[in-house]
């Protein structure tokens, strides 16, 4: 039976890795037979992990604190984004300069209202004055409304936006402070106690599988345009390049590795933002390999 | 007065036994953890959550019923309207009557871009995805309802050479009462849905409060979300039972002679 | 001037099957009143449906006089009531439908329903009424209108035979004093002869038979114990036998 | 032969001439960019996609339209199966039937944890969600028509002591055929959103199709997918209206005496 | 042994209205042969729906001889016939319900429906049919299962005179040579007196006025031409004008 390893979205360059590892062989040479499955926008990655019905998923980082927090015991073992993607675009010609001049602008604001980071938002700059209302993605109303700014992964929409000729000006979550580690590999902690040694293996194929994807993304482009025919393939090699700073690590640490401090200032953010109401155990909340 | 309430009693007393086991059975599932509590919270912890958050949830309850009300009842209105329209010139029935199963099939969130550029973030679009989501079984089962009627009876009406207002007033309309109002009652459901599924694209009400409740993993805040909506719908075939009772009071509706 | 005239109508309901009406003429006057006879199945109900113009004319040519149309009622074989009015409701549909819902006419419909016996159920619904109760509302819906000519089909069969008198009666009444013109079918021939001026008997083949003129001095139920009535009685009575015999031996649906 | 061919176009002519108007006005639309064809990509822009990408697009479609028929009838099974009950022992009817409605209110995307956890993610997560919104339509329309029988047949019927189930396949089923159709009708089309709903959690099929191209600016490929799951919804309701004929050959059904 | 005894039997629909039956007491012998008489809405239907047990008894008892209950059939007043079922449909219905739908009894169907005149009317639908031939119809579904008692609901109607000496005649041959006991409620008193043993009348009160015996040593249509019987359809017949006039009087429903 292979193990089951679950994305929260589909085939595309943030999932470079995982699938350049399959393609590789990484997960064969590491005895390990992984059988990728590729989410939508309603799929309940993490329960389907917690419940037990997938070996391993792809979560970001503050929903692994919150499940923590609602007592569903998982791990995580690779942080695949070191830097958020996740950003808010404007049109150029709003001359924004920060997040704040957002926020404080007039127009309306497209984000999912439930991401802890727009919790962040609310306390950090309060009170915004923007009008928010709900994205649920692409950039049709974008490009219809210069006075609307809107969520993104800076992977994605920005580029579609400048293919299509408009001018945007992207600002990072995590000029604002929040800045959890996203695209995350997990596993229940009864199975990390229970075989260290295939998620060890595991790990190292993920991270031999991203090695590879950064040096060259082509052939796993390839592989995963077929599976999402939504997605040109100039999308692909853009979206690659545009992410290849966040999951690029220094040379002295590891792909995907992540600190005791950054899950901890996670943390204390999301309680202060009330996302969740009791402390949690940092240190047992990931795993580096 | 004393006997309606006896027989008022009596009719929904089971509904709330059933509740009643209902529920107990659920609170027992949880407890003993044969479902575990991040997938499905326990009643009592739906229960704690809404009266904890009532203010919020209650407002954004009301704001959804709004949308509800004007989405409902512009598709009862257009519907019994279309209806009457395709009975009336089958011509236009057969030309138009196939595509106005669009509505039901086309999902609000492929066209989500186009209805917040139509009717803007807020209101309106939760009314028009409620409408459009309720539009087609109030329309099929009035014109089902109007094509059913008793041919004798249709024989007899022409008679007296009735306007067609008439015909439409006295005979066809009385005679698809049963079929409007099990129509008007399967798009209440869909109306609570489509207001729900409307508010997830524009914002506000008890849709935002799910979509926000699911990010967050807030199973509790979701059920509660889903409580209410319930509720909601609960209400609204209430309120056409209670209707169409003071409708047909006393009338033997499609009782044979 | 005549009010009806039916020139070598024809009726068949579908190519397969032989005619119900078959190549009939006749004329009738103004003011005569028609009584339709004939075995069951032989096309009563279709001829007054074809006159009515619930059907339509497969053959031949009905002509009314001018405005007749307007001033035409029918009478269906069965009640036909609408189910969710009550009974003086269902008197009083002709009337909401042709807009002419006066006072003085409403009055007419609780006047009709009393003097149909009915007087104390104006309120029920059809379902708390007895057939022959049914049968009489129909007739008082019929007749609220003040139509010029009513077409009755077997109005009075469900009636036991003391109300079937009062009911003739009050026909005859109407036609009397209101000028109401009747085409009535029924099974009794002494009834087709009390009401009729004329007489038609259709065969189960599809044709008319006979044809007369009837004229009594006066009409009331008296009239039915004398000679001469009994007479023209016996003498159609004899000739439906022989139609009927005709009819049976030629294995036809009697 | 070429006589029902005759008819069968006097019939549909109708629908196919709208649908060349409405294409026709719809591709002026976009041409003349009253409304920006990023929103509303143009008739012929869909069909050359869908052209473009048909294997995939194809391959989609059969594995929702797999999905739909479970699912539907599944729907159509239980629905009915339901009805009967409900019909049999009004108790049990008027104990469960109101939270029947809950079915139709419950936005699947909150309760899609349930849903995976239960029935597994893919295929069966798919069915599960067109079951649960189809079910009520039927559900709801085939209990009306039991219980709009002609009381006068009732009663007829049971003069002769029948089972229960020789009334209801002899009496109750067959006058309960229209509404019961009609149910089917409206739930077909449900039966198509909730697949595709169920796609956008579980994956596969054109819901998943839509979902991916809705986020990545392929407006033309959404398109691609409502219109076929439009054109899923069209041949279903084709398909039950060739079965109601088959059924209904000949037989004046509800032509009352 | 008697076939069903009705003691003390009253019938209200509401407990505002008067009982439409009140206080009735008779017994039916074995094999006996009833017939029901009375001004329209006086409750015929009701009495004979009680017997069947289609209303409920308000007041009193009805006892069926063991057993009988599974062999009774009944005509309703109107035809009440199946409308997507064609006419052969309709008559088999009873033997598909009862699980008795053998060959013979297919037969047996199809024989009765031409000895009713409707041989060729097999597949026609009702709709499709006259009244007269529906309510033919609904009687043969009633014969099909061979009861031992059927309760006719004014079944020749509907018919011309013709045909109802035919089906009476039918109806006593079944009499005879089956031993089919039946309760026919009739409006016309010389039916009545030909087809019962004995002839119960009942007013708009709500009881029953008379109650008699009547054994001819032999029943045929010529039976109708002599003295006695004459003289005893001439006695029921003032009886029953009384009884109609003292209402009429009294203001009742008539
Ligand atoms: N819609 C129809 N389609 C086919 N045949 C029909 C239709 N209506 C009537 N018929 C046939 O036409 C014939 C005449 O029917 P009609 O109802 O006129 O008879 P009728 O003289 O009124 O008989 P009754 O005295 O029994 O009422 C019958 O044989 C009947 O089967
Ligand atoms: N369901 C009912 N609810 C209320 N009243 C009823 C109901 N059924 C019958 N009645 C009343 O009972 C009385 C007797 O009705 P029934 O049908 O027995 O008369 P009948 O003797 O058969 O008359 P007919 O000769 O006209 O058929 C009538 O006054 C009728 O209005
Ligand atoms: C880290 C991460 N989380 C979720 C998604 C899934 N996703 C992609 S686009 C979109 C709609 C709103 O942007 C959603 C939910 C992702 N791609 N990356
Ligand atoms: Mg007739
Ligand atoms: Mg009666």
């Amino acid at each position: 039976k292979p193990l089951v390893l679950a994305l929260n979205w589909k085939p595309e360059p943030q999932f470079g890795g995982f699938y350049a590892a399959q393609e590789a062989g990484y997960f064969r040479e590491n005895k390990l037979d992984v059988e990728i499955i590729e989410g939508g926008s309603g799929t309940p990655t993490i329960q389907m992990l917690l419940a037990g019905r997938v070996d391993y998923a792809i979560v970001s980082g503050d929903e692994v604190v919150i499940a923590h927090a609602r007592g569903g015991d998982i791990v995580a073992l690779f942080a695949t984004y070191q830097v958020n993607p996740q950003g808010i675009m404007t049109h150029a010609s709003r001359g924004f300069e920060s997040i704040e001049d957002v926020v404080h602008g007039d127009g309306v604001l497209l984000w999912q209202s439930g991401l802890p980071y727009s919790q962040f938002f609310r306390m950090k700059y309060a009170p915004l004055k923007v009008t928010t209302a709900p994205y649920l993605g692409g950039i049709g109303n974008f490009r219809n409304d210069t006075k609307l700014s809107q969520q993104c992964f800076v992977t994605s929409e920005p580029l579609e936006a400048k293919a299509v000729g408009l001018k945007v000006k992207t600002f990072l979550v995590a000029e604002s402070g929040y800045n959890p580690y996203t695209t995350v590999l997990v596993t229940r902690r009864a199975r990390l106690a229970q075989s260290p040694d295939e998620v060890k293996r595991m790990v190292g194929a993920v991270r031999a599988g991203w090695k590879d994807y950064l040096s060259d993304a082509a052939p796993t482009n390839r592989v995963m345009g077929d599976l999402n025919k939504a997605m040109s393939a100039e999308t692909f090699s853009a979206s690659a390049a545009a992410q290849y700073s966040l999951i690029q690590t220094t040379a002295e640490t590891e792909l995907g590795s992540m600190t005791l401090e950054r899950w901890q200032t996670l943390a204390d953010q999301l309680l202060a933002i009330d996302v969740i109401r009791e402390p949690v155990k940092v240190e047992t909340l990931f795993a580096n390999f | 007065m004393l006997g309606a309430l006896r027989d008022w009693i009596a009719e929904k007393l089971p509904a709330w036994i059933f509740l009643g086991g209902l529920l107990s059975v659920w609170q027992l599932v949880v407890a003993q953890e044969w479902v575990a509590a991040y997938l499905l919270p326990s009643p009592t912890q739906i229960f704690a959550t809404t009266w904890q958050l009532w203010p919020e949830i209650w407002a954004a309850t009301l704001s959804t019923a709004h949308s509800i009300f004007w989405g409902l009842g512009f598709s009862i209105l257009t519907g019994v309207s279309l209806a009457l329209l395709f009975f009336a010139i089958p011509l236009v029935r057969r030309a138009v009557l196939p595509f106005c199963i669009f509505f039901q099939t086309v999902p609000i969130i492929a066209i989500a871009p186009l209805l917040v550029i139509w009717f803007g973030f807020g209101d309106p679009t939760v009314r028009a995805s409620a409408f459009i989501v309720s539009l087609f079984p109030i329309l099929a089962n009035t014109l089902t309802g109007l094509q059913e009627t008793d041919p004798q009876l249709r024989e007899l009406y022409r008679l007296y050479r009735p306007s067609p207002w008439q015909l439409i007033v006295k005979l066809q309309l009385p005679s698809a009462l049963p079929y409007m109002l099990t129509g008007i009652r399967i798009s209440a459901g869909l109306a609570v849905i489509g207001a729900i599924v409307g508010e997830f694209i524009a914002g506000g009400g008890i849709g935002s409060l799910i979509d926000a409740a699911r990010t967050q993993q807030r199973v509790d805040l979701v059920f509660s979300g889903v409580l209410m909506s319930s509720v909601l719908a609960l209400s609204l075939v209430f309120a056409i039972e209670v209707l169409s009772r003071l409708l047909l009071r006393g009338r033997p509706y499609l009782r044979k002679v | 001037m005549s009010a009806i005239k039916v020139t070598a109508l024809s009726k068949r309901f579908s190519a397969a099957d032989a005619p119900v009406v078959h190549n009939l003429t006749f004329t009738l006057e103004e003011r005569q009143c028609l009584c339709l006879l004939g075995p069951s199945g032989c096309g009563k109900t279709t001829l007054l449906r074809l006159l009515m113009g619930l059907e339509k004319v497969s053959d031949g040519d009905i002509t009314l006089s001018s405005g007749l149309i307007e001033h035409m009622s029918y009478v269906f074989q069965e009640p036909r009531l609408v189910p969710w009015r009550s009974c003086l409701e269902n008197v009083l549909l002709p009337l909401e439908l042709t807009h002419s819902s006066s006072a003085a006419q409403r009055d007419r419909a609780v006047a009709l329903l009393q003097q149909l016996g009915l007087g104390e159920r104006l309120a029920h619904f059809p379902s708390e009424l007895s057939g022959g109760m049914q049968m009489r509302v129909a007739l008082a819906r019929a007749l609220v209108t003040e139509p010029r000519i009513i077409l009755l089909d077997e109005p009075f069969a469900a009636l036991d035979e003391r109300s079937r008198f009062r009911m003739q009666d009050l026909l005859l009444s109407f036609k009397a004093e209101l000028g109401l013109q009747y085409v009535f079918v029924t099974h009794s021939i002494a009834e087709a002869v009390y009401l009729g001026d004329r007489i038609l008997m259709m065969d189960a083949q599809g044709g008319q038979r006979d044809w007369r003129a009837i004229d009594f001095p006066a009409r009331d139920q008296a009239l039915k114990m004398t000679a001469e009535f009994n007479g023209i009685v016996e003498s159609y009575s004899r000739l439906f036998t022989d139609m009927e015999t005709a009819l049976v031996e030629s294995g036809g649906s009697g």
